[in-house]
């Protein structure tokens, strides 16, 4: 049986006894960094801590200020306010070669004159550190990467994805506290990407280091984190784990910027629930007060779809506007009768009875109130 | 994606052209170097005399060989000095590198002319360093030694040349990411070892170019000598032009014009090779 | 109500007046044209149909013979063998400009000293069009891509999904037969690319030009096509409509490079199904003989979990070894208790229960037999 | 990422070196062209009678404008024919391209004397033009106008200079990404309009580049008309070059000189300000 596609193999799991020498879990603070280049704020005062051995991805569209935290962290830029402390120690004036943590780049920075192996033990020849035991360490570096054969080979002879590799053992062969990572899968194609995404989390999870990771891209954020700061503007706009950034957003541009989701307008009701433009809905609103604006958010996948309806339960009848077969998911647009301006995007699971379904045709649209999200209109 | 007219017409354009301007004299001149002189005549048989005078006459390998260590001594001045200044450029925030930079080529856009007499202002028996060392009592009257000296020919030249070592070497580090100081700052380097270990290795064919450039353009220099070198001043590139502008031995002048262009060759062709070679 | 995000307002409909005088619907054929440089083969002789209004999607990884099928049909590389035809006549041998193909470039290959309306219009000018049609025409172009408040902004000061635009209304303004798109979206980030994905999609279905795509995405390839060219090592794996490459796919290429999928080695039994190692599954052979080696393939959104079984229903014991959260759905590892050395990808709805399940819980594994697509182990 | 002590050591360094080399000449030469001469000797006045005699001696006008208009023809010459031999070599195949520049670029390694005595060689009495056309019947004996004339002067400047009309417009087309020529075609236009429409706009900072390299080289050099112009060699390089060389005033050569200097400035300021202006 060969249940894991081949191309997957690399995602084997590095020895334990390979971990144990890398890496260190580090408690990181940011409190009141700010960035702003003469007027321009590039970073407004942001606070957060990152726990030990966290795995913290920091996701923003372009501009966002993300790579700026990341930047400030690893000393290439210098804070214009607030402190920034890894295990309680103020680093916020030293220069990156004696801050405890390293960097992934973007392009990942490989040296093009020194091969793998030297690229890895770069770190460990500024140190000084003897001869044995850093060949010793880059052999074990090379070992958890995967790339223990390719040691002699130069950055220019290796794919992306080597590349990628000998990037992430030459940072973490240096025993970072906190490892940074800057959008390093973004030059990757595709398919490169997904293994790589794996790969990383299964090393962060072996080695058990504190990862502080940049992207703009959500599917990577959500299925790599154990919490994601989402900034938009130089702003934080929510902290959360993945789950709850995805359901239960708290501002109109994390709603709007993970994946496809429903928005509706809507009013706090007196003694809960809100209105909604289709009727009203018995939704938690976390003791907001009546006539409160709100945003009500659905994601498509927890609307369902049904030709007829169950006795007991209610729907709201539909017809199909546009059908999009999307893999392992099919998007299906639907207007409620009542109100045919308005469109509902709903995600089924690829099957059997939705692929018979054609645009026109008529069907329920069913959700739970508790699915529903919702979250003030007025900017905190 | 052309007709068979115009694509024609313009292979012999651009064949012709080159021809004109760049083979027609080279090879008039290398034919030269391979006829005689009789009665201040040139006559236009085969000999290879011109080179056996060359490798036969000490004197002349002599010139040659005290030439090549005046131009290596030339690059090398260029090279101690250069490097840092184009370092130092490159390491300026972006809007003051480029008219740094500016600055240092500016005498690029000087005439020759005007950059040898101001070095004559300079050195010469009134000129400014004179005045300035006798006027703190440094010395008691005017130097002559100054001008007309082996080292007035070195520093005019290393002056001259300069922008030549500082261009390709600013070149080549702008083409270096700074994302590679930065990650071996990351990785603990400090400055001088971020130098050493990464910016002087990728640095090699910017300080290669500068170093066959400044040689060339010193070898091929024989007015600085004339002009600041004075009797000191008998390189080789003099001792060509006096065969054509003196002795009117033309084919003796070309012949030796030929090896001039044949080291430089060598030279050029040596570091390509090399630089081939290299993974960088 | 507000169902549509806000990011998604460019998808507004052109006006149906418009696409009217905009490209033309041609009929594309390949006939066993190839390209080698030297011993190289860059593509085997290859024969396919585009039909007319028709969107077809080359599909393949880096290598794998794609952009050169485009620059063949563009004319910027010449074939080795075969022929071209565009509505039946031979343009095998005819230089690009009197091609009546136009092409998307990768980068764009905007003019940077020419307007987005100069832009527009150059295909116009070089054939002389009269001046008062042409600027009527790049009107209409430029309304079509959403960009007719932009005609006078040069390249560098439009974002990237703008070039993108302008790269289009350039090419459909002089209605070619067929349009050519070379990775068109590529150099855009992930979310621009989703919004260019559904505007090219609604472009495509205005103005019923034949569309011949070309990416490395496999779900830009699924959501947009009409039909998908698999290609891999220059040569075509697979053509067929997207539900088909990625339900039933007829090699171990297209099994794994579209999305994830769980794969197992299987003899054809006597009369029917397939031994796979998880027991006799009675499923669809297509008349393959007894004993012969394939393999068999389930997607992992087709295989259920629940935690107990319905009388009548069959399942396989599994516990749980692996849960990932990815936004619409939820990654399942699980490993059957009777061989515990394979494992099953499940891919499930994100919801309630799967969202209490931990690593270790005991599940069922359900699946429909008509759901395994079953291939020749042996490259045909 | 330094310490203080290597860092202002490193500008000391830095800020000398360029002082030395480059300041000092310059400031020595334009404190020159201030300076009076009495009795043959300079004299560290500060007077404006240099430049003054510039501008009211019409015949130093004369030569300065005549030089610019022979600067001007050597440009255009240089970018008719640089311009077609630069798109030629671009067009080719990757393999060959650099190759053939190298060819064309070749000329910049060799020596000024040997060059300058090429020309010589082929234009003089005894030359391969005058024996060409002699053994052809064209002539009855050899011209001698052929050398030392105004002509002379153009053809050879446009050949010396050459090189560096194609550089900059090659190093410009390499700039230009392939794609975009393809797009023209694949949008419907011709070799030629593509080149009228696409490659001609976005090469135009190359040939700007190549105009004033070959201008202010043209205008600087003052060996040429003396070598192969003869008479009809006096430009305005040789007056300045006189006034060191022969008449030895050196204040009044040394204005001449700054006037050069300050024509030059214009002239790449001019095109620098254009150039950012455009949007390419």
């Amino acid at each position: 049986m060969d249940a894991l596609p081949e191309h997957m193999n690399i995602m084997a799991a590095p020895e334990p006894a390979v971990a144990e020498s890398l890496g260190g879990q580090g408690h990181l603070e940011l409190d009141q960094v700010s960035k702003s280049y003469g007027h321009e704020h590039a970073l407004l005062p942001t606070s957060f801590q990152v726990r030990n051995g966290e795995f913290v991805t920091i996701l923003g569209p372009s501009g966002s200020g993300k790579t700026t935290i990341l930047r400030l962290i690893g000393g290439f830029t210098q804070t214009s306010s607030g402190r920034i402390l890894v295990d309680g120690k103020d680093i916020t004036r030293l220069p990156p070669n004696r801050r405890p943590c390293n960097t992934v780049f973007q392009d990942y920075a490989l040296f093009p004159h020194k091969s793998a192996a030297g690229n890895v033990g770069y770190g460990l020849m500024v140190r000084k550190v003897a001869k044995a035991e850093a060949l010793r360490r880059v052999d074990e570096a090379l070992q958890l990467v995967g790339l223990e054969t390719m040691g002699q080979k130069f950055p220019s002879q290796l794919s992306g994805g080597q590349q990628q590799r000998v990037a992430l053992a030459r940072s973490l062969v240096c025993q970072p506290r906190v490892l940074l990572l800057d959008e390093p899968l973004s030059a990757l194609d595709a398919d490169m990407r997904r293994q790589m995404q794996q790969f990383l989390k299964r090393v962060q999870r072996e080695i058990q280091t504190t990862f502080v990771f940049v992207t703009h891209d959500q599917e990577e954020a959500i299925s790599l984190s154990d919490r994601i700061v989402v900034m938009s503007k130089g702003k934080v706009e929510q902290i959360a784990s993945p789950y709850e950034i995805y359901y239960r957003p708290e501002t109109h541009f994390v709603a709007t910027f993970l994946g496809d989701n429903n928005l509706m307008d809507g009013t706090v009701r007196d003694g809960g629930g809100v209105d909604l433009p289709i009727g009203p809905v018995a939704c938690a609103t976390d003791g907001r007060g009546k006539g409160e604006k709100v945003y009500a958010a659905i994601r498509p996948e927890r609307i369902g779809l049904a030709r007829t309806i169950e006795a007991g339960k209610t729907g709201i009848e539909c017809s199909v506007a546009e059908i999009g077969f999307a893999g392992a998911m099919t998007t299906v647009r639907v207007r409620p009768n009542s109100m045919p301006d308005l469109s509902l995007l709903v995600k089924v699971t690829s099957g059997r009875w939705i692929e018979d379904l054609t645009a026109g045709a008529s069907v329920f649209a069913t959700f739970d109130p508790a699915d529903i999200s919702v979250f003030s209109r007025t900017a905190p | 994606m052309m007709n068979p007219v115009s694509r024609i017409s313009l292979f012999v354009l651009v064949a012709l052209v080159p021809s004109v301007f760049v083979l027609l004299p080279t090879i008039a001149f290398v034919a030269n170097s391979f006829f005689a002189v009789e009665n201040g005549q040139i006559v236009p048989t085969f000999t290879l005399s011109n080179y056996a005078a060359f490798l036969q006459q000490p004197e002349y390998w002599g010139v040659f060989v005290n030439t090549l260590g005046l131009c290596l001594q030339v690059s090398i001045i260029c090279l101690v000095f250069g490097l840092p200044v184009a370092w130092f450029i490159w390491r300026l925030p972006e809007r003051n590198r480029y008219p740094m930079l500016f600055v240092v080529i500016l005498p690029l856009f000087m005439s020759y002319v005007v950059k040898l007499f101001a070095f004559r202002s300079i050195l010469g028996l009134n000129g400014f360093l004179n005045q300035l060392l006798v006027a703190s009592h440094l010395i008691d009257k005017p130097q002559m030694a100054f001008l007309f000296s082996r080292d007035a020919i070195v520093l005019t030249q290393a002056s001259m040349f300069f922008p030549y070592m500082v261009l390709p070497i600013f070149l080549n580090l702008e083409r270096i990411p700074h994302s590679l100081t930065q990650a071996s700052s990351d990785l603990g380097a400090s400055a001088g070892m971020t130098f050493r270990e990464v910016v002087l290795p990728l640095t090699m064919p910017g300080v290669v170019a500068g170093l066959v450039f400044v040689f060339i353009m010193s070898l091929g220099d024989y007015i600085t000598p004339q002009m600041v070198g004075g009797m000191m001043g008998h390189t080789f590139g003099r001792v060509v032009w006096s065969q054509f502008g003196v002795t009117f031995n033309w084919p003796l002048g070309a012949s030796f014009g030929v090896v001039l262009v044949l080291v430089c060759a060598a030279l050029v062709g040596a570091v390509g090779m090399t630089s081939r070679q290299q993974r960088i």
